[in-house]
């Protein structure tokens, strides 16, 4: 198993931290402050400049044919910058789906040059009660994470894969509000929407769409914890409270050291469930499993840590500490609560 | 005996005197809704008759805490005066201050604010840089921005805290004074907090002035006054608090269960069980720290137990959130009046963090009960005894974009 | 609710601490380092020189006829000094039982006044399979808690409680290993033993009894947390590491002041919970869950705090620290584990 | 390729020669093996040729790490002196003490021990008080007490820390020696801990002697030595903790939680799947150092993120127990040849603080991480630049019974 990046891997995660150093900030604020929807023109450039929108797409498949080691270090990256994207939906979800079902319609194209963005119904999170009526859907489905933002839906009715156009007549898209600013859901409502049927996984197939969405989603969330170790390392270095820089009191630097060991932790996790998606997909459930239980709460805590060493600054809407904590909650909580994923791993430990 | 039909009057009036619901929105209510309490007798409980209080006792202030509870009186605008700047005032005000400020306060003609922390002094108050000069006439002139305060948008005198001796070690050049809100020197702007509310303000002194006679204490004496009044300042804030984090307490939580159709979940009710404990705990703490004031033994420096406790309480609640929203409180549909059914839990977990920095951190709590209840050694400071002008203060380069 | 302790009741403290300070020390030391059984002398003392064993008996029993609130008071000051003694078997349980069954028979006069010893099967702890066979009593119970020092022995079999003479043909006491090295118990084989029937307890009254002994086991781990306070501080404030006096480090600090906050709670939780005893029975049973569930994990971490800011010394087996410790996690468990007191806690909150 | 060859020759050699199960227990046993470990060309694989190494590289020390992982070989004995003392004799030894030691550490024919700790330097290591004082032939008499010493029982020889000169700073007035154990002046008694056994011992010094040649290092630059010598004292504890904190694992646990037919309530299940999870996640963690480590990117300080992460599982560990086990863990049968059910469970519970506090404290390893890996800056010391024997140290009263 291997657990440390190739240079490859490090140069990739430089190049996404380049772009999202300089672009991330604005789109940020802009979706937290003024209620903007995702950045396209940044999504594309991730896409197409980059090309990072794919990497865990098969090459006979128009992707990049690397893998979801390549894709964990850019979750990773969108998570360290908190970047209000349709990753999740799109560049896991529905590019995962679309895999299972060798699709060959050209929409992984789409989805993969950051053209269209997608979002799907029915594998994470409440099932909904959509069904196929006549020659279209009806129900309602939600939350659906990245849905106010997509172009495509896919709709998954009983391990069929339905295909609508989310802009299409018969979809009524309503936003909600969530906890984490940065991240956009919505609820689908589907009154005889027209849909393509593009083909149907079975219930393995369908849980490694999901233990695949659980390493990027621990993924997205170690690098909200990098970020709040770094960026809280940096503040403690500066403020100064009662004659001395704050970290040099125990209370904030062991803190700290607490954060730091949780996350080198949490991010060794990560790459070995990574590394099982790509190398032992039979065995990814385990390593999925044990990411999941391990990460969800080590990144709130460290999150909460972030805003106590900010101390007042942290608490304010202006700082990005509140970005970090909300994420990484909406994060341990988007499938389920911590029990429900210890009970999977409890169940796949044969306890 | 006496006692008993005390409180039974007391029971009575608030009976027959309930708040009017806009007094919790409207601010000019809540102070006509004080102004009655005070007629009928029942502000500033214990504070001196010659200054327009009443006089009374421990005894009769627990049985208006009890009473009045369930009443829930429009008291935010005034929790700082009453609590804090009022008792301030009883303490280290001259005879012409109290009669100045104390009646209006009582009645709720004035609300208070309290202008101490700034963006570079949080847990370090005394490291404050907001200067007040001496003009020729004895008047002082103001200067500086403080962070954190409640109340400002709608106070008409603050108790503000500045330097007036640089060079003079940082505890010892620092004077309170009593600032008339309304001037123009006084600029108040909100500070949104992460909850997306803003509770709090930042206010700007740009040559605010304050005239010889609005010393509160002595010069260069407002540390003591100040320690004084931030003795007070806890249990305010956990009032405030509790408001905001009741999406996250055992009732709710409880209730939510119920509602998703979780509570027969074992560990749904493993973890309500947890928090209901821990919550019932610290009202019995509470609850015998109130018997023991009564009963003449002062809380001091214990208070910081139920500060701490409240704080890693809120911490607690939301965990337990958790466990029993699930996804729930991740995104909801918001109805036609504007509310959703995530937005108490979304307001619990986002304010939890307040609890554990507002009003002294836990960190800060921890080093007070460690030191003052525990007798534990101090930590060696390098600032204590040095002028304040060479001693590091907590300034962040605002170009960071930092500014508390 | 009174929740501060009237000057009697200080009195009362400070007479039993008095005693103990002198003599539980050497008496500890001989049941930890050879092994010596319970202290009959001490516990004798304690009957008649001091008379606080029937504390919460009343007069018209032949007890004291003060309450639960000074019985705790006597297991929080049990519970600082360590004292290997059958306070919970005899001077609890044995004792609310005869109490529950309005006995006159003269033993609880004869426990009262520490000139003999009880414990109890079939309340606390598994039941075991005793039953009554022909005139005597055939089966195992176990660990039964004090019934190695015993010397009566009150086995309830279907609510009916029935007398043994713990030394008497038919019964064979086998002493078990414990955690805890200051608290003695024991599986009873029971081969035909005779029995004298008491009398029996409806499932309220034995609920009652085992409320009863929450609250001595709770009030017992305050006086444990407040010796592990007292002896924390101390020790950090003369043990001198880098040049100062440890305690004025923040993480032991920090630490030294979690320990404190957790017992003042707990305290005012086992205040609460024994006046409900004496003045609102039939409420009982919230606070004295409420009571478990805080006090048990929490007497644990602040005894592991103790052993940890002791530093190598306090993992020796030469200091006390590690007794502590050991009693602490043993409370928490004696009656089952965490869960349980959690579970029973959600059902009396009808959640 | 090479690589493959080596460690396929290896696999053969460990399937042909199984330690002897007595090894595990006589220490004779396992000095037996040793020497034909080495004879076999298995011992000292990083080490210099010439002092009788292998000369071999981290590829081979990676492949020996994980091909002896199931033999689980008696390396107890020789631990201390294969990690600790062996390595810092190869840095900073004489040609002559090389020569002297190295063959016979690697064969096992010489134990050694390590002399550092003593009652009053716990943590603070540098704050030792064992004297060294010259004699007028160049040799050295050393007169304290050490504590917490394994293998001093069976060791042939020490690493001992003293004081050669108390007048400088304490960091700057000790000398690292090489000791015979074997001698009238050493005293060696077991240290009885809080689980009841006594793998450590107390080695007392009383005018022990040391010839000339037996500095290790330079004259009063033994903190160098130490420093050297500590970097790898972590990795040899964590390797006995988890011995003795085998009852409380997760597959222990699990293991009891379905003898006790519990396995099905979901808060056991719950708890065991988290402490799982935090095992695993322990151990990448660990491999994935292995791993830098084989590539060339050294662990460093990063090793205290696995020493605190072990403390806080065995910490973990305990707390699952107890859901697990309920009341059995508070008493058990002992069967005849002695054992009981819970005795591992009881080891495990009374051994976790070990994990906390040997080897460097869960505080000093958050020092370390936070001051040497996150760069922040010191605690301010009192002691750092005064001449020892001025400076205050951690001798507690002996009269009250503390002797650590």
């Amino acid at each position: 198993m291997q657990l440390v990046p190739t240079s490859e891997q490090d140069e990739l995660r430089s190049a996404v931290r380049a772009l999202l150093d300089k672009q991330a900030p604005r789109a940020v604020r802009a979706t937290v402050d003024d209620g903007a929807g995702y950045d396209r023109d940044l999504w594309r450039r991730l896409g197409t400049e980059l090309g990072v929108l794919g990497l865990a797409v098969p090459e006979e498949l128009g992707g990049a044919g690397a893998g979801h080691v390549e894709r964990a270090i850019l979750a990773e990256e969108l998570g360290r910058a908190l970047l209000p994207s349709p990753f999740l939906g799109s560049a896991v979800l529905a590019t995962d789906l679309l895999v299972g079902l060798d699709d060959r319609s050209g929409l992984l194209g789409a989805l993969g040059s950051g053209e269209r963005m997608a979002a799907v119904a029915g594998v994470l999170g409440p099932a909904g009660d959509v069904s196929v009526s006549g020659g279209g859907l009806r129900g309602s489905a939600g939350p659906v994470v990245d849905a106010t933002d997509a172009d495509d839906l896919l709709v998954v009715v009983d391990g069929v894969v339905h295909h609508l156009d989310a802009t299409g007549p018969g979809v009524v898209r309503t936003p909600l509000r969530s906890l984490d600013p940065t991240r956009r859901h919505a609820r689908v409502d589907l009154d005889g929407a027209a849909a393509t049927r593009l083909g149907s996984l079975d219930s393995d197939a369908l849980q490694r769409v999901r233990d695949l969405a659980t390493v990027a989603i621990a993924a997205e969330q170690t690098g909200v914890m990098g970020a709040a170790v770094d960026r809280t390392v940096a503040y403690v270095s500066d403020r100064v409270q009662f004659g001395r820089v704050i970290g040099s009191y125990q209370a904030v630097k062991h803190g700290c050291a607490d954060m730091y060991a949780s996350t080198e932790q949490a991010v060794s996790a990560v790459r070995a469930a990574a590394w099982a998606a790509d190398h032992d997909p039979d065995a990814l459930p385990l390593p999925a499993a044990v990411a999941r239980v391990f990460v969800g709460p080590a990144a709130f805590a460290v999150t909460n840590s972030m805003v106590q060493y900010h101390g007042g600054i942290g608490y304010t809407w202006e700082h990005d500490a509140h970005l970090f904590y909300k994420r990484a909650k909406s994060d341990e909580l988007l499938s389920g609560p911590p029990g429900a994923a210890r009970a999977r791993l409890a169940e796949l430990m044969k306890v | 005996m006496a006692e008993e039909n005390w409180r039974e009057r007391l029971r009575t009036w608030l009976a027959e005197h309930p708040p009017p619901p806009e007094a919790h929105t409207d601010v000019a209510a809540a102070q006509r809704y004080q102004a009655q309490l005070h007629d009928a007798g029942y502000a500033g409980l214990t504070w001196p008759k010659e200054w327009g209080g009443q006089g009374l006792g421990a005894v009769e202030a627990q049985a208006f805490a009890e009473e009045s509870a369930a009443a829930d009186l429009p008291t935010r605008p005034f929790m700082i005066g009453m609590g804090m700047t009022g008792p301030t005032l009883v303490d280290l005000g001259t005879p012409e201050q109290k009669r100045r400020y104390l009646p209006p306060l009582l009645r709720g003609e004035e609300i208070w604010c309290q202008l101490f922390s700034e963006p570079g002094a949080g847990s370090d108050v005394a490291s404050l840089r907001t200067r007040a000069v001496r003009e020729p006439d004895g008047s002082w002139v103001l200067s500086g921005q403080k962070v954190w305060t409640s109340n400002a948008q709608w106070a008409d005198v603050a108790a503000v805290l500045a330097r007036t001796d640089p060079d003079k070690p940082k505890h010892g050049g620092i004077t309170m004074f009593v600032l008339d809100m309304r001037q123009p020197g006084v600029t108040v702007r909100p500070l949104v907090d992460m909850t997306g509310h803003a509770p709090f303000n930042e206010v700007y002194l740009d040559e605010a002035r304050v005239p010889a006679d609005g010393v509160l204490g002595e010069v260069d004496g407002g540390w003591r006054a100040a320690t004084t009044m931030l003795g007070h300042e806890r249990v305010s804030i956990s009032g405030m608090r509790q408001r905001r984090g009741r999406g996250v307490t055992s009732a709710a939580l409880t209730e939510l269960a119920q509602r998703r159709d979780v509570a027969g979940d074992p560990l749904v009710r493993d973890r309500l069980a947890d928090l209901y404990a821990h919550e019932r705990v610290l009202e019995l703490f509470t609850d015998r720290m109130r018997q023991e004031t009564a009963a003449g033994v002062p809380v001091g420096a214990r208070g910081s137990v139920g500060k701490l406790a409240g704080a890693l309480l809120a911490h607690r609640g939301v965990e337990v959130a958790g466990h029993v929203a699930g996804a729930d409180a991740v995104a909801w549909e918001v109805s036609d009046d504007g509310e959703g059914p995530g937005d108490d839990l979304a307001l619990g977990i986002a304010s939890a963090p307040a609890a554990s920095i507002a009003g002294g951190t836990n960190e800060i709590q921890r080093s007070i009960i460690g030191e003052r209840v525990l007798g534990l050694p101090r930590e060696p400071a390098a600032d204590r005894d040095r002028p304040f002008r060479d001693a590091p203060t907590g300034e962040v380069d605002r170009a960071a974009g930092s500014h508390v």
